[in-house]
């Protein structure tokens, strides 16, 4: 029996189901491994009382790209868990401010470290752990520590999420991924944590066995809806020079 | 405007602490300056986003647009580097591998405590990757205008903003100076050429102790 | 020597009741041999060294020497497989992503309790990666032959050896038949040819329920 | 400043100045990654009242080559700790037992992936976390467990190590690690989780660069010391036929 193909035509077509109230952690550091195509999606999809789990959430650059910070404004958000919640120089703004300032998106403000770490408990199966990081700061304020050979550490828990949206460089069809560069970041690990996964990818599709099992760096069983990332202008490409992504 | 060394004297001054074999984590900021200074020794240069072993930033139109450094910077990669996911980039960090992180910062305290990831009044902050590389690196150096825009000190008896660790710096730079803090005061190793100790005890909002051996600094 | 079912018999029964797109993780021994039989199911295997989408057991002569399944098989990978490291192997055990594991026992109870790491009196024992999958596989299929060498009865009302896991067997598969746990009772879902409901009762350490809709085995 | 070659010439170099009461972690899960050359090395070089961390102890099989269960016979080992302290089938024998019955060495029986796991938790700065591994059983009798989302958990510790001996496929002279298939294993988590890692290497070694930085599985900074495997007989090559080994 074959099963039903993880290759979805649209983006549209593969975000289409997200419910209202989900949770959806979305990949990427700076530019790379962001998925800007699955966001703009989202952007039209609609869906509201998002949970929005990401290392930022984007709009303090001139040339924006789609962002988080686009579904805040959007009215879809209703929390962001993130390691930025406010612009780090007070110059800057950001989206986010005025809607946590009015009270009408909560913002949980968590180190990347430990971000990263609660992402990569949850797909685990590990549902709290202990971790040297924030002790002895406002963040840690009324929370459980607890002393290990004479060191402080705080309790963390694990943050499983409904969704994940991923930007890859190169798949199979049976959902195998590679990240290329500091493409890979956060990416690995928001697979591990979601119960559905959707990825957009830059290079076309290659067949089962194409990518050598020792160089996969998310495996297929995590990954259940794959999109191919048309060119530009169609499908959205950061940084300056994609024809050099395509064929690097 | 400031007195003393410039923005990239600071980040020179505070390279030349780096050791042979050591893996580094700059911050965003001031911090990456360091990777232009000219220096001898053989460091491997670590970013919280995973990338082990990065190089120079490349100039525009020899980006590689799938490779930045925690400042968003497209850099380059070394010999020998090596790309992880984000939860072992800081199982590095946490697991106490990284030998210096630099970071900028708003301000510092004489008993090792500094601040860098709320601004007073804000509704929220930008912690990034500060609070683990503080709380676990082998040693904290931060960079720092002495003074804030409104002439204000930033080096303090304590720390005014809320802090992103406690007693973790092990030196200061400034442009007035190379410092220590030494819990109720901070020591003066090295001071900027043409200023004096007097103007560094006026700028600074904590006792100063002056290095018996103190030295003026030697701009590269 | 035993009635009913040979072992390879046993294991095509089991494996009959994967399901398409499953992700199934066999143990050493019986369980493995699970993987002969012909299904039209598309199942991936993994297991626990880090194999995900491993194939048939090769031949001697056409080895890989650098991979083996959780039972030291040279195997064989399908297009698609991928390696991780034990950690994550583990992760995506405990996360609950394995739809099933197949584990060979010494003894199970009907309310769904096994033990398959100590015998009596050992000081010590064999646990390898069963504790973590039946704590945390989607379901625990066990397969056993229905009595021990010495005819003592395999099928409990409570388990006698120490325990791998609690309450968490849901598919039970004998020479004798295949079996549910039910709390006080085992339920006889199929029964193996040639093999009465009065000789299961006789060969079993708890009550058993006959299933309303009872079928004979279908061997392969 | 040149830094001092991580390039061992022997097995015997390469292991002399560990001392009495060490902890080593060996890698490998049955013979792909096991340190062979690494563990005959020890052997000779006599270390004493050692713990060793390890799936299993060995000696079940006929065809011996060496491994824990030689330590132990020769008088080295003060404690294991591993997923498998005495063989699954009443009727193997395995020379770890004697010992264990003579309370000349002490075994830590541990789940696998709770041993991975724990090992892990080292090499992440995570002194502790939760586990549903062992809950309900034996192992976690007397020990803390806690309740999250209505299932209850076992409270596990870090295992950190002084020492990981590895087996690596390639190398490159910085250290940086690829493992073939199944043999990565254990390998990559703890070279984590040690203090001074080091590694017998099946192929010659590259030059930095010579391996995608995408496709390392260990990063050079946890490697210290590495030692080229001389062909057979000098070298132990595990398995039926070793010049395939060296080829593909």
């Amino acid at each position: 029996m074959a099963r039903r193909s993880k290759i979805f035509d649209s983006f549209a077509e593969a975000v289409a189901d997200i419910p209202d109230g989900s949770s959806i952690a979305f990949g990427g550091f700076a530019y790379p491994g962001v998925p800007f195509n699955l966001i703009r999606a989202l952007l039209d999809q609609g869906a509201k009382g998002l949970t929005c789990i990401t290392n930022g959430t984007g709009g303090a650059a001139a040339d924006r790209m789609p962002d988080i910070g686009m579904l805040v404004e959007n009215g879809q958000v209703a929390k962001v868990i993130a390691a930025f919640t406010a612009p780090t120089r007070a110059s800057d703004r950001i989206p986010l401010t005025k809607f946590v300032d009015e009270g009408k998106v909560v913002a949980e403000l968590v180190p990347q470290g430990t971000l990263a770490e609660r992402l990569r408990a949850a797909g685990a199966g590990i549902p709290a752990f202990f971790t040297p990081t924030a002790v002895g700061t406002e963040l840690a304020a009324g929370r459980e520590t607890r002393r290990f050979g004479g060191r402080e550490y705080l309790l963390e828990y694990a943050m499983p999420v409904d969704v994940a949206f991923l930007r890859a460089w190169k798949a199979d069809s049976s959902g195998n991924l590679l990240f290329r560069r500091s493409q890979r970041n956060f990416n690995p690990i928001m697979a591990m944590a979601a119960k559905l996964v959707i990825v957009e990818v830059e290079e076309d599709f290659v067949e089962p066995g194409a990518i050598d099992p020792d160089e996969v760096h998310t495996s297929g069983i995590f990954v259940q809806r794959m999109v191919k990332i048309p060119p530009p202008p169609e499908g959205l490409w950061p940084g300056r020079r994609p024809e050099r992504v395509l064929k690097s | 405007m400031s007195t003393g060394l410039e923005r990239q004297q600071i980040a020179d001054r505070l390279a030349q602490e780096f050791r042979d074999g050591w893996i580094v984590n700059l911050g965003v900021g001031m911090p990456t300056m360091c990777s232009n200074t000219p220096i001898d020794t053989d460091i491997i240069y670590h970013s919280e986003n995973g990338v082990i072993g990065s190089g120079p930033v490349l100039p525009d139109g020899q980006e590689d647009v799938h490779l930045v450094n925690a400042g968003g910077q497209n850099v380059s990669l070394k010999p020998g580097a090596a790309i992880v996911h984000h939860a072992d980039s800081f199982a590095i960090i946490r697991s106490g591998r990284i030998d210096v992180t630099v970071l900028g910062i708003y301000e510092v305290a004489c008993n090792g405590d500094f601040a860098n990831w709320k601004v007073a009044g804000a509704n929220g902050g930008g912690i990034g990757g500060a609070m683990d590389l503080a709380a676990c690196a082998k040693q904290v150096f931060v960079i720092l205008e002495h003074a804030t825009r409104d002439g204000k000190p930033r080096l303090l008896a304590q720390c005014a903003l809320p802090v992103t660790a406690r007693g973790v710096v092990t030196t200061i730079a400034t442009n007035l100076g190379l410092f220590k803090p030494m819990g109720d005061r901070f020591l003066l190793r090295e001071i900027a050429p043409g200023v004096s100790v007097d103007e560094v005890r006026a700028a600074t909002g904590a006792p100063v102790e002056v290095a018996v051996d103190l030295r003026v600094i030697r701009t590269l």
